[in-house]
């Protein structure tokens, strides 16, 4: 294993305390328990919305603390999803007496602990809605199994529910738009290469030099199947057609596109998957609106890609473009 | 010495150092079985906890087994993560709601504590048998204890049947594809693996008999 | 290899394809010769600059191009120089009258095509100068060798010369704060895996599982020194006290540090490797001032990190603090 | 058909033609080297220059080999990019320029042509011999020039010679410690590897002589 760390079990507190030595002009940095608060936290009036999960999928969650996206993030283990207590004390911290949006990837770690949390949560009196996201196509949706994982679309509900936030809607009016972006994005992931976690100190699969992994998720497991390597405007036609089909996307629709990298891919190689699912949309009378493209939900160093896409109206968009002032999405501000 | 037939608080604090000590035993066990269908992390996910559970443990004063309980499904919760944090924790919480007050349980206290934390598990994850998580060892272990009490069997003797149910179930998951749980997402790629959870629930039941007979 | 691309020897314009119905609305693209120019170019009365440089360091420098940092950037083949006719182009594209910075990094091939393409635009009629960015302290420095490389330098050179430009100055000016910045600025980077360039299809070099290369550049190439894997506080300072010795940085400075990602390293381990500074840095009496912390100088999808400080003054710190508008770095826009 | 002792329209454009293969044949062979102590580019880079001067040539009218050479030049400067683009695009406009307005080269002209070429690639590169780099290949090539010349070789012997001369050189560079281009920055650490622009720099004097003796 090779790794930039001193030791596999401190890895997210090392993390963290690099953290607030570099930005306490921007986040206030709790090591124990683990959360990141934006530094001028709680904004009284304003629902605040607080998400977290296991760490290595940086910059997910710490990277999007700061106006006009989420108030707290609260990081497990790599790969583990966080605990009641600090999901409580992020909740406690942030809260402005509006209530506060638990907004919590479907993993059952994840749904649990944030279960737990807003239970304790509300015992305080605090109010809470937590909105589940699930938008990973890759996934049958099951109301028999855990369902979908929650991926990409995770990190367009934060901005998005920001900026509802921002406006002073309410904590039912902000979770409903939660659960409308949910409800119009879908994603896809593959893989070229596996990761490998701190604690297990192996690469979590084994694949081929001319192999690849279509429908993977954030935590390294192999994804739902094992393909030849193709080159990738055929990689893209692979995953968007899935994804396009699922909700359905049609002609006409005008979406916003999410081009991720999982962390080991190259920014060049995200822009040709870019022109790719561009042409793709483009035959099929889809609009690409808005875009993001870069690593911003990573699967630590893995080589891959996925792609979302989400379907806008001219309120998506217009909360899209409201002001950001985070360290991994910024503008406006 | 002979196995006596209640376990009390001492006999309950050795089950937990045991289980402690397997945990980290199997730590590498864990983790690899969670690589395969999962994400890797189940064996630190268990040590980190268990640790924790031991600093409880040696911060306890008092003889209230379900007191004891209650304070390892609290430190789990908060230190474990994941799944298991919360469904472990769970497990802990209802058996130390199920043994509160007591100083000691026999084989009828020790059922239906272990079943109360079976059903907390249930609740909480919503997985049915064969849903190849924990729960596949877990069940058929409250059952091996009831069917062994129906038959007159001792404490010891009990919980060597319900640690083999254990084995037997967690041995059985492995044909499965899981329904529950990160090993879901592979879906027909998940059979052929044991599942994680089972294993740990095993060393959790293995332990317990260990404790019994030394007890 | 492994890589999400269609064919290797179109890797650098498809991926300028991908950016040009990406970001259109901010940046101008020409794929034939191959250039990147900020979409409201050229700016009457301001100095214009202009980087460039092989691909497969992105974001370097196409995501620099905007107001308060790059006018435009011209990417060669991966790790290959581009060429002086892309040059010349991009000059004329973004000449406002005030004349041009060419900033460029101390490699042979950009330095002479660079002069070439000097030589071409003073022959239309254009002011330019050269600015070349020598801060790798892992090659020594000597008027009978290449000398040393341009590595991080060259990204805190172009913001505060863009910020600087921004100012209204004068070519000459903004030539001499360039230079002052190289003067003031030191890197050094390691990797603890190669990279493959599409072309070669090989990974650049073979590294034993428990060994890194320290002293590296940013195309791949071995370091200067090959040595045993080491926990992240040890290659920290390893790297910084020759950083810190070469200038030398002394007790009392205030610096801006920048933990940059060579593209393979979660962000996670940069903020480790942040953390690790900022105490070695805090023990020699230095003080960071100012921070960059991510994927910004980048080599592909090597796994391993660089380190840069730049001695700060009040006019540096208030130029790294004036609007910057570009795909990667962004704020006070 | 015996060689003769002038290099007309025709043989030169041979040589680039022969040269352009060879490249095509060593690119693999030129990235290796260059991985070694570079970055690996060399092969592809001068592959897609010389690429791009086969286009030139198929468009090309007239017999004057200054205006071809210069094409040349122009063509590897415009599209090969890093050093190599520049330093090899140099020897072609020096070399262009040198045979400015004439139909053919003899030994004298070749020579000639030749050394303001690689004079061309010392002002441009400030390398000296020794350096590890292509002029440890170009300048012997230059030098058994004028001393076949001195020895009233033909021209086919003479190119030759010079060819021989630049695969000594090449081969001298494996043991040189690197003090211009990319490989410079490995210090000792460049030692024991042929350098790759030698490498090319004999194939394009291997190529010259091959031509002349089929011309
Ligand atoms: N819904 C559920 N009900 C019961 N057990 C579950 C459920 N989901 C997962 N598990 C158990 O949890 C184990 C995984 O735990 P762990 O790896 O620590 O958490 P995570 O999956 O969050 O990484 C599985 O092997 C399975 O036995
Ligand atoms: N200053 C110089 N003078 C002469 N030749 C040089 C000089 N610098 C580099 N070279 C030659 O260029 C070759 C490398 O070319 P290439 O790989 O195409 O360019 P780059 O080094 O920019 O990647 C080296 O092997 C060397 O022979
Ligand atoms: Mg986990
Ligand atoms: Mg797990
Ligand atoms: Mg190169
Ligand atoms: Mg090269």
């Amino acid at each position: 294993m090779k790794k930039l760390i001193n030791d596999p079990d401190a890895v997210t507190r090392e993390a963290l305390e690099g953290m607030a030595v570099a930005h306490g002009d921007r986040v206030r940095v709790s090591i124990e328990p683990a959360y990141v608060v934006r530094a001028d936290a709680p904004i009284q009036g304003k629902v605040a919305i607080v998400s977290g999960g296991g760490a290595g999928h940086e910059p997910m969650h710490g990277g999007f603390v700061g106006p006009g996206m989420l108030d707290a993030a609260c990081p497990g283990a790599v790969f583990t999803s966080p605990t009641p207590d600090q999901m409580l004390e992020a909740t406690k911290a942030v809260d402005g007496g509006a209530g506060v949006l638990h907004i919590v990837k479907n993993y059952t770690g994840d749904v649990l602990n944030f279960e737990m949390a807003a239970d304790l949560a509300k015992g305080d009196g605090i109010d809470v809605e937590a909105v589940v996201i699930n938008d990973d196509v890759a996934v049958e949706d099951s109301l028999y199994t855990a369902g979908r994982r929650g991926v990409g679309a995770t990190i367009l509900a934060e901005k998005l529910c920001g900026a509802a936030a921002d406006q002073g809607r309410s904590l039912a009016d902000v979770a409903e738009l939660c659960r409308r972006v949910n409800a119009e994005a879908r994603s896809m992931g593959m893989a070229l290469t596996a990761c490998t976690t701190p604690q297990s100190g192996e690469p979590s699969f084994e694949l081929g030099d001319d192999e690849m992994e279509i429908g993977i998720g954030i935590h390294g497991e192999p994804g739902r199947y094992r393909e030849k390597l193709a080159p990738a405007a055929a990689i893209v036609e692979r995953m968007a057609s899935v994804v396009v089909e699922d909700l359905p996307f049609n002609s006409g629709d005008r979406v916003l596109a999410f081009v991720n990298g999982m962390g080991g891919t190259p920014l060049i190689e995200l822009y040709i998957v870019y022109r790719d699912l561009h042409r793709l949309l483009a035959e099929r009378g889809i609009t690409i609106e808005r875009n993001l493209i870069g690593d911003y939900i990573t699967s630590l160093e893995m080589a891959g890609c996925s792609i979302t896409l989400l379907r806008l109206d001219d309120e998506l968009t217009s909360l899209w473009d409201a002001p950001v002032d985070t360290l991994a999405l910024r503008w406006g501000a | 010495m002979s196995p006596s037939d209640t376990l009390g608080h001492a006999a309950v604090e050795d089950w937990l150092r045991r289980f402690a000590a397997d945990i980290a035993a199997n730590k590498a066990l864990l983790v690899k079985l969670d690589t395969a269908i999962g994400d890797g992390d189940h064996g630190t996910n268990m040590d980190r906890g268990m640790r924790k559970v031991l600093e409880k443990l040696d911060d306890l004063d008092g003889g209230d087994v379900g007191a004891t309980l209650k304070a390892v499904g609290m430190a789990l919760v908060s230190s474990v993560g994941g799944a298991a944090g919360p469904l472990y924790g769970t497990l802990f919480l209802q058996m130390g709601q199920s043994a509160a007050g007591r100083d000691s349980l026999d084989l009828e206290g020790w059922t239906a504590a272990l079943d109360a934390g079976v059903k907390g598990v249930q609740a909480r994850g919503k997985a049915q048998e064969g849903d190849k998580t924990m729960l596949d060892a877990l069940l058929p272990a409250v059952e091996a204890l009831r069917s062994a009490a129906g038959e007159g069997a001792g404490l010891a003797e009990a919980l060597e049947r319900s640690a083999g149910a254990a084995r037997a179930g967690m041995e059985a998951t492995i044909p499965l594809e899981a329904r529950k749980g990160r090993a879901s997402y592979l879906g027909p790629r998940s059979v052929g693996h044991q599942d994680p959870g089972a294993t740990s629930s095993h060393l959790l039941l293995r332990a317990a008999a260990d404790a019994a007979r030394a007890g």
